[in-house]
């Protein structure tokens, strides 16, 4: 019998194991899958709440004993897995997708809102690898700094640094966080960026990482149905988010430059904008 | 050298028989080019229709043994707004056939949205009579011979592109829904679409596609595909195109074997990437090679001589 | 303690809800007892018509991804002589219900076999109106109501035995056959028989049947069955049993989830060896507990309530 | 995905490598099949014929690099068979059935007919392994024995011994191999009997079996369809030939006595007698 699709595509349900409170929109779900385990930093799973509907989550913990999903409440689907409890059962699919590749040296982690969360599993290889790490932290405002205390606790062992901006200023610095970035672009060098928030953020970081001519991995999010490559829901010019990436290179997103940061596609496949 | 693995179908010229299956990748212009890249020698686009469709909530896809459920519904942005993605494969610098699927509620809006797409640049239309799972278009026409028979002689009445006619397996006799096919006018006939299927969750015992019912492709469907093609093949005159759990080129050539001219590819995509085109195309090639035979031409159809 | 796997099925007392497909080892008494001994909770015999046939000559089966081709041609020594294999399977100690399949050419032929096999012991008939491979009886009646109607009611007519209904999935609506067949008056109806399908082996070029076109059975179907069954079960009041694929607890649990009251299985044997009516009994049985189910009749259908 | 069916059962198509023109009805063909190579002596294979049949084959040879089958003339697939080339094709599937156990101690294999080529084999094995043997060969005549000389060239490596019997005498003692067998049988004592042959012959050593005390193995044949003991088609009592045997004990078959040596089951399942 030819091993004919991934493993990893078909639908396991795993019970809720912890549900942590992150921020008062990001709740953290934790279970137990044994090919999430195995996933890489930066990929995801497709999380199916029966008869609500089934969304893309990147792995925001990967342990040999347990995985987690952070997850903001925008809509519907997420809305129903925030009253979800412990003991409760999902449905899962996945991991797909690249992941962040492990680079050398120096390295920058631009965190913009929830888009942190797909992040942490980057900072624990980090660190696990001994690579010296800049973490900017950016939020809206200070209750939703996602991560802060986790990445705080990771970073002694490497002599990394964090840093943060709030838009209001009620953390950190205030303003966007690409102008914190700009500003350690301007005074040391980097061997990699590696960012995951809002588009519009990351296309800045794009602008950022030609200009210093420092290499960026990016992590993207578009509707998504089938997450193994072949619906065509989810691309960006001739990519395959699902498959292709999430995680992008400068040099992949610069050929799409009149899509990233600028429109997606809806899952009729109108082009909206960003 | 003679190109052994060049192809006429229905005028299109195609420089091998792999295509990119309808409703797979295929709703923007540079996700299709991008199929031509990787060694498509056609290129199908996703089903579009008159007015845009959301399509069906997630989940829309599920895997089953050897096989993929899907129920997508037909997302599309509209024939109008999709003459844009059509334009867009037509600029490329390496152009290859565009053959535009189209579906509709009622033979008047597919001689519409046919008309649309032949005006934006399409070189063949593809009619889907033939999704197991939209109400009212695709199979609710696939299964009736006379309704196949009325589109495809209105589509051919305002049209000059070749007409393909995409076949529903979900029939007690496809047979006789080919023969309708071929006498209203069509010129080639795609088998098949999807078999209606469907997959329950035992532990939440919860159907898992949001619209329940879906439609099986892959691995699991090849051999229904194969004798839907087999028995088309002794009993119609224009050219079968084989689509059904193609994923490597000993599935390609058993279509052929059977009476298909070329195969769409769909599902194996998943589980081979996008080199799937290639790696089908070579072994085609070196079969012909290694068996001494000139082209294509002389194996399709070949297990009905004896 | 009252057993949780317990079923009756058009009066038929199953002790557990798997049972020996048609023509799977059905052709001796001797092996129809020994599936029993395996722990089947029923068994259908061979299909078996009024004269003796052959059948087709090898190959009559083939092996393909996820599932086997098979046109054996439904060989069986004629209803007269079979009679004495029926006797041998009612004179075990541990009688397990009997449930001869039977096949016809015509309406009066169905009767005829019907009346020998009822009178020889079998506890239930179930009318193949199914087979994909042999021409004139099979899908050629299954596929049309009005002729299923016309052999149930005859056959109900001349046995006091109840009459389950196997039924194609090589229709456009199955569920029009469903009903057909229940209002004539079929007591359960069997869902489904194989899938018609064919294998070409590309190194020769020859098709690998004898009959060059089959049934597909094995997991490749189940999707196709378990939607049958679904599509049925919101139509009809008699029991399904499910048939298609079953290979493990899991599947049998689906099959329940989606309407069926009882399981065939065929295929899986040749995988799991005769153990698998234990282990999926096993395995239903420790589903049932774990969910807190106190019996099968409160799985029957659970998908279709939300 | 599941392992779902056997590997065994999937069609191969292989080159007929070489031919040997055993006797004046029997012919062996050699070809290359990995799964054969790793057959277990007695198991035997469904030989595909295009256009023409499947009938199913003992493997008289198994070896890392070849296999072969060796084919009495009956019919039309044997004749068929016969008439195929070196460099020609066949399709096969296979191995099935379970094959000799091989025991221990001082053995007696029993060959009658061109059952005897289903034997070699097990008595390559039995030399193998060092198993003290003694080999009786049977045929109606001496031109049909099969694989004399091969059997002789492997029993001194354990000091073992071949006898012959024909019924018309033209070579070794004249009369039916199970007379012969009866003879040894009173003389000394075995530790197993194997035997393949016509069936009213195995019948008859299962009777000295019985007598004796000795264990039997007898390797049946009856029609065959799947091979993978789903049809019903080799039905002996509640034992299928194809999965069960072809190799069954003097115990099973001795619950099969009504059966066994008496009739079998036609292609429509009627009894035909033996
Ligand atoms: C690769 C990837 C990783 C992601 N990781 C995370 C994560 O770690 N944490 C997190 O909170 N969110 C993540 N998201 C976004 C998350 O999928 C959406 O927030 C979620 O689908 C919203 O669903 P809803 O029903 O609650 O909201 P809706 O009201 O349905 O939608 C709100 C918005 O969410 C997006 N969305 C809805 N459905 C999908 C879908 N099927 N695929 C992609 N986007 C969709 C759309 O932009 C939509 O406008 C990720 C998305 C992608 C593509
Ligand atoms: C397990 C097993 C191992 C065998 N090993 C050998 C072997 O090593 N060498 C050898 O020469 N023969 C062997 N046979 C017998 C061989 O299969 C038959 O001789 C062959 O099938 C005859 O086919 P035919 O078309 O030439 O003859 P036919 O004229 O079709 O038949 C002649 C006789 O062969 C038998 N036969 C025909 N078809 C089948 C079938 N599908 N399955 C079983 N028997 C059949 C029947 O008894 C029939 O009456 C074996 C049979 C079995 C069951
Ligand atoms: C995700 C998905 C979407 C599909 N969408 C369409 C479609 O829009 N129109 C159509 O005619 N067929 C559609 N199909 C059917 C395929 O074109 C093809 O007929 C089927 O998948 C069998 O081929 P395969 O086994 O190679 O996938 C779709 C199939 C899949 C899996
Ligand atoms: C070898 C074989 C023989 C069969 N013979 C019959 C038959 O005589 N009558 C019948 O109604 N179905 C017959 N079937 C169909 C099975 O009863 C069953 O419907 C089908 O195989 C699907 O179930 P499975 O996937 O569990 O095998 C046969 C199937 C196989 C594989
Ligand atoms: S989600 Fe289907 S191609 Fe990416
Ligand atoms: S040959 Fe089919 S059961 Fe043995």
């Amino acid at each position: 019998m030819s091993a004919y699709l991934t493993a990893a595509n078909r639908l396991r349900i795993v019970k809720i194991e912890d549900i942590q409170q992150e921020t008062p929109t990001v709740k953290s779900f934790t279970f137990k899958d044994d090919l999430c385990s195995k996933a890489k930093p930066g990929q995801f799973i497709m999380v199916w709440i029966p008869d609500v509907d089934e969304v893309p989550m990147s792995l925001s913990g990967i342990s040999p004993h347990a995985c987690s999903i952070s997850v903001k409440k925008v809509g519907e689907a997420t809305k129903t897995l925030h009253q979800r409890k412990i003991g409760d059962y999902i449905g899962i699919r996945g991991p797909f997708g690249n992941g962040f590749r492990i680079g050398k040296g120096k390295v920058m982690v631009v965190g913009g809102g929830t888009g942190t969360t797909a992040l942490m599993p980057l900072v624990g290889s980090l660190v696990e690898e001994n690579f010296k790490v800049t973490f900017l932290l950016g939020a809206k405002t200070k209750n939703e700094l996602v991560s802060r205390d986790r990445i705080q606790a990771l970073l002694p062992k490497v002599a990394g640094r964090i840093d943060v901006a709030t838009e209001d200023g009620s953390c950190g610095s205030e303003g966007v966080i690409t102008d914190l970035a700009e500003k350690y672009l301007n005074n040391e060098e980097f061997d990699m960026i590696y960012t995951c928030g809002p588009e519009r953020m990351m296309y800045k970081m794009l602008l950022l990482s030609e200009r210093f001519q420092t290499p960026l991995q990016a992590s993207l999010e578009r509707l998504m149905r089938c997450a193994i490559g072949i619906c065509g829901t989810c691309v960006i010019g001739k990519f395959r988010v699902c498959r292709d990436g999430p995680v992008f290179t400068g040099e992949q997103l610069s050929k799409v430059k009149e899509e990233f940061g600028h429109f997606k596609r809806a899952f009729n496949g109108r082009k909206v904008k960003l | 050298m003679r190109n052994r693995l060049a192809i006429e179908i229905a005028e299109l010229k195609l420089t091998n028989p792999t295509m990119l299956a309808a409703g797979i990748l295929g709703m923007t212009g540079a996700s299709l080019r991008e199929a031509s890249v990787w060694g498509a020698g056609a290129v199908v686009t996703k089903s579009v229709g008159l007015k845009p469709r959301e399509g069906y909530s997630n989940p829309t896809v599920a895997q089953v043994d050897c096989g993929l459920l899907n129920a997508i519904g037909l997302p599309n942005p509209g024939v109008s707004e999709f003459s844009e993605e059509i334009k867009e494969v037509k600029q490329s610098e390496t152009p290859i056939p565009l053959i535009v699927s189209i579906y509709g509620f009622s033979t008047s809006e597919f001689v519409k949205v046919a008309k649309v797409a032949a005006e934006a640049g399409a070189d063949a239309l593809e009619l889907n009579v033939s999704c197991p799972h939209v109400r009212d278009t695709g199979a609710e026409i696939g299964q009736n011979p006379s309704l196949v028979a009325e589109v495809v002689e209105e589509v051919k009445k305002n049209v000059l592109q070749p007409v393909f006619v995409k076949l529903t397996p979900n029939v007690a006799d496809i047979v006789g829904v080919a023969k309708a096919a071929v006498e209203a006018g069509a010129d080639a006939l795609v088998a098949v679409n999807t078999v209606r299927a469907m997959a329950i969750d035992v532990e939440t015992t919860r159907p898992i596609l949001s619209n329940r019912i879906g439609g099986l492709s892959g691995p699991a469907i090849k051999p229904i595909a194969i004798r839907c093609v087999y028995e088309i093949y002794r009993e119609v005159d224009v050219p079968i195109v084989g689509c059904g759990g193609v994923t490597s080129w000993r599935d390609a050539v058993e279509f052929m074997l059977a009476g298909a001219s070329a195969v769409q590819i769909g599902t194996a995509i998943s589980a081979k990437g996008m080199g799937v085109f290639k790696s089908v195309t070579r072994g085609i090639s070196s079969y012909l090679k290694r068996k001494g035979f000139r082209s294509i031409e002389e194996i399709v159809g070949l297990s009905h001589r004896s």
